[in-house]
């Protein structure tokens, strides 16, 4: 068991933790934040593809040049991940907080049922499982779920 | 090294199922800043520093204020006694 | 030949300093983006025809593969970028009050769907598909209703999801190989990619690039976007950006991932894909759904076709691709005015008799009826999978006219109201001019294509034949000998 | 129905991750694109934080492209939240001491954040690390005083003409007769601040791009209305 095992163990980890979120979370916050999980552990996984122990970070100081350097290249395709993972977490918490503001809930099952009845409604159809239909009830998220 | 790498690891997988696992929202926060913290200094072992930097930077610093922000907005900001 | 890194670039520089312009003049403001992409084009056709049956890779920044990124063109790619370009000003985005970040995202589509076609680099590719997933969500959510809202957050959390999938699959491309150039993977892929971590590699990164091609388990998105986008951004979505996800994953299966299990799975995942597409669109009770779920089913056939090995599946594929990427455009144009239930739509063509009759032509077509392209198209994929004598693609063979019997159902049940007038029903309003111009003009090139229907196979089993050479793409970037 | 294919999803998901992490050979393979940059950076480049020859020289264009989606996320928010109503209630400002500490953060945080930019190229940190620290610069007197608003209208112009340099230093280069994006000017001597080329310059633009691009979306996000 050495070192790199047990953060290979981190990466897969953090990719199982954040699918779970991602697929059995009802609340969309939660959701999100399971992404961010996800995504943090497909960074991991790609630092570590060409990890070797023992070499040193890829900066020269003092003008020496270290023996044996640490891969620079999945260092920048890391940097660049995290930089689009904050982008696109910025727009997800916009379009949540419009979202709460238009149904008033963020858990995934009404919103979904408000969806489809929002869809029907413009297409002039009947919901064809309209048995429990939300429509006048504006329930109002007031805990967390 | 390693039993500090090992402490890291179980740190942050408890902190990630606790993310999912807690009902209040600011405490799921808290602990996913504690999971963007341990993996910017796995990053640093890994002889990662500008990674580390920017994780720390993005994933701790900035990630959180988002949620934050957000999480004010939505008016789930609130601490349970 | 360097120019050809002005398709990607252009409209990029025009889409940041757009606001600046249109602080300066509104006009200016409002015309900057279609005649840049106007010029793209333009560009972009004046390089397809220099090149022939060559192709060149542009190395960026001067490094030589792996160093640097390359680009690649050969003319599938550039078929395609010039295809994103055109489509985008084809179906510039005209309606909602912010104009100016509208047309800022219309022109990073297209900068960003000609890069994904001509992207030589495995990370690379994988930027500009979270870039063409950014502008996407930005350009539905240019609805501004609640529903688009709802639908784009879900859209995000699949996607999101997906993009992640194909990182990891990057991952462990670049654990087994150390490279990240698909022409170096595709020389070192016979033996360093071909077992079981390849395999589960392709699989992620087909989940993943799969969602914009609406792969059937990660196509939930797809009918409520589509319901509540804006319909031009509908037919952008289904007609262009699906063909570039398509695009990639059959270069990675060209190059990369050469097992034949990797090609079942493709197979499976196409026929699901058909099988409840079709069924789904037989049962839907509104236009704008029934022709999301049918783009869903017509996406299957091209996976299916794509799983078919060698040149012949991706001329096939290839076929049927070009076919869609005209119709679905033309007839989400058409929903426009249509949009609701089918019951609704009753003595349409009275109102609107050029677009009842553009429907009839381009359902006929997306049917399947000689001699139309899309019968061509396929009769082309049906002869090839008979050819390949193995129970699956039987399988997807009977499937696939099976699917074709319901598409005729439900869309003749539909070309049937047009003209069917019942007592004190309104009929829908008649389109706009430039949806209906547009349209008109995407019906015109179907026509026309049969009478060049000779030139035109020849042309794309030409296209296909150079997209399968994989000799040709590593003499053409020419990487770094391996150590 | 739903949690059962989820469910049937996740393990399926479990299975896959399970049999990569059974097959695979871990560090086995040599990094032949790292190998390669890293013994010719120091003579092609001229930065002494390779990973900054990677992020601005080797893969420029895939930092181009992350500015690209920075700028389309903040001008999808901006569609998506829309602008504040006039007159829309505000969080009230907070106490003396922390708009005195906000103040006095801010010339800090702004020297900071220049120099983890100007640095970029010989240290770790760069125009993304500094950007952040930037955006945090402008954000924290908002976070002190929310009733001021930030100039929404200037921080466009900044990102318009930062990625907009980011991508003219690349067509100068093609003007040159090189390919887009080729590093420009003299390499000079390794480790000094005035080195690697035009890397700086690209650092500067990446970091008010960065900057710029962050405070809006901090600021978009913090001047929408409270939903209740």
């Amino acid at each position: 068991m050495d070192t790199g095992l047990i953060i290979y163990t981190a990466a897969f980890g953090l990719i199982l933790i954040g699918s779970t979120g991602i697929v059995l979370s009802t609340h969309l916050l939660r959701i999100i934040f399971g992404i961010a999980l996800l995504e943090a552990g497909a960074n991991l996984l790609l630092l570590l593809a060409t990890f070797r122990e023992g070499s040193s970070a890829p900066i020269i100081v003092d003008g020496r040049i270290p023996a044996a350097m640490a891969d620079p290249v999945p260092q920048a395709l890391v940097l660049t991940a995290i930089v689009i993972g904050v982008g696109i977490l910025a727009l997800a918490l916009s379009l949540a907080l419009r979202v709460q503001r238009a149904y008033g809930t963020l858990d995934i099952r009404e919103v979904r049922q408000r969806l489809e009845q929002d869809i029907a409604d413009e297409a002039g159809i009947e919901l064809s499982s309209s048995s429990d239909a939300p429509h006048a009830v504006v329930s109002r998220q007031d805990g967390p779920a | 090294m390693q039993s500090l790498v090992l402490f890291i690891v179980v740190v942050m997988l408890c902190n990630a199922v606790a993310v999912l696992l807690l009902k209040d929202f600011l405490a799921a926060l808290a602990a996913f800043s504690v999971v963007s913290l341990g993996l910017s200094v796995l990053f640093v072992i890994l002889r990662a520093p500008d990674v580390a930097m920017t994780e720390a930077a993005i994933g701790a610093g900035l990630s959180s204020l988002l949620f934050a922000l957000s999480l004010r907005r939505l008016g789930l900001w609130r601490m349970k006694g | 030949m360097n120019k050809l890194v002005l398709l990607v670039a252009l409209p990029l520089i025009t889409a940041f300093l757009l606001p600046v312009i249109n602080r300066v003049s509104e006009f200016a403001g409002r015309w900057t983006g279609p005649l840049i992409l106007l010029i793209t084009s333009a560009l972009g056709i004046s390089l397809w025809s220099q090149l022939g049956n060559n192709a060149v890779a542009i190395e960026l920044g001067g490094f030589r593969p792996p160093l640097g990124i390359a680009l690649y063109a050969d003319q599938m790619a550039i078929l395609f970028a010039v295809g994103t370009s055109l489509g985008t000003l084809l179906l510039w985005p005209n309606v909602g009050e912010d104009r100016v970040r509208q047309s800022t995202l219309a022109l990073i589509l297209a900068a960003s769907g000609s890069g994904l076609a001509l992207s030589g680099d495995l990370f690379n590719i994988y930027v500009f598909y979270e870039l063409v997933a950014v502008v996407s969500y930005g350009l539905i959510a240019t609805q501004a209703s609640s529903g688009s809202y709802a639908a784009t957050l879900r859209y995000l959390v699949v996607s999101s999801f997906g993009a992640a999938m194909a990182l990891i699959g990057i991952a462990l491309v670049y654990q087994a190989t150390g490279t990240l150039n698909l022409a170096q993977l595709a020389q070192l892929a016979p033996t360093r990619l071909n077992n079981t971590q390849g395999l589960a590699a392709f699989v992620l990164m087909l989940i993943g690039f799969g969602v914009k091609a609406e792969l059937f388990p990660v196509n939930t998105w797809v009918p409520e976007v589509y319901a509540t986008a804006p319909t031009r951004i509908s037919g952008l979505l289904a007609g262009v950006v699906s063909k570039l996800a398509l695009l990639i994953i059959v270069r990675l299966l060209v190059l990369v991932f050469h097992q034949p299990e990797a090609l079942t799975v493709m197979l499976v995942l196409g026929i699901m894909g058909v099988i409840t597409g079709e069924l789904a669109a037989w049962r839907a009770r509104d236009f704008k759904r029934m022709i999301a779920f049918s783009s869903i089913g017509q996406l299957g056939i091209m996976f299916i076709a794509f799983s078919i090995p060698g040149k012949a599946g991706i001329f096939a594929g290839l076929a049927v691709a070009l076919h869609h990427l005209v119709v679905k455009p033309a007839l989400f144009l058409l929903a426009e005015r249509w949009s609701g239930s089918l019951s609704k739509l009753a003595g349409a063509a009275k109102a609107s008799p050029l677009a009842a009759a553009l429907f009839i032509l381009l359902a006929l077509s997306l049917i399947g009826v000689p001699p139309l392209p899309g019968f061509w198209a396929k009769l082309l994929v049906l002869v090839e999978l008979s050819e390949q004598a193995q129970p699956l693609y039987y399988l997807g063979a009977f499937v696939i006219l099976a699917g074709a019997a319901l598409e005729a159902n439900y869309l003749f049940r539909v070309a049937s109201r047009f003209y069917h007038t019942e007592e004190g029903q309104t009929a829908p309003a008649a389109h706009r001019m430039p949806e209906l111009a547009t349209a008109s003009l995407l019906g015109a090139a179907l026509v026309a294509s049969v009478f060049v229907l000779t030139p035109l196979s020849a042309q794309i089993e030409g296209i296909a034949t150079q997209a399968a050479d994989a000799a040709q793409y590593i003499q053409t970037v020419n990487p770094e000998a391996l150590p | 129905m739903r949690r059962l294919s989820s469910a049937l999803f996740l393990l399926g998901l479990g299975l896959l991750i399970a049999a990569i992490f059974q097959t695979m050979e871990f560090a086995s393979v040599a990094p032949i694109a790292g190998q390669a940059i890293n013994a010719v950076a120091a003579e092609q480049v001229g930065a002494a934080n390779f990973v900054t020859s990677v992020v601005l020289a080797y893969r420029g264009f895939d930092t181009l492209l992350e500015l690209t989606i920075l700028f389309t996320a903040a001008t999808a928010g901006g569609l998506v939240l829309g602008k504040p109503r006039a007159g829309a209630s505000h969080d009230p400002d907070s106490g003396f001491i922390l708009r005195a500490g906000a103040d006095l953060f801010f010339p800090l945080l702004l020297v900071v954040g220049l120099y983890i930019i100007l640095h970029g190229h010989l240290t770790p940190g760069g125009g993304f690390q500094g950007g952040v620290i930037l955006a945090s610069a402008f954000f924290i007197p908002i976070l002190a005083r929310p009733s001021t608003t930030m100039d929404h209208r200037r921080i466009s112009m900044i990102e318009g003409f930062a990625g907009a340099s980011f991508i003219l230093i690349g067509l100068l280069a093609m003007l040159g007769g090189k390919e887009f994006l080729t590093p420009l000017l003299a390499r000079g001597e390794l480790g000094a601040l005035l080195s690697a080329g035009s890397l700086p310059l690209l650092y500067i633009a990446v970091g008010l791009k960065v900057g710029s691009e962050l405070a809006g979306l901090l600021a978009q996000l913090s001047e929408t209305e409270a939903s209740d």
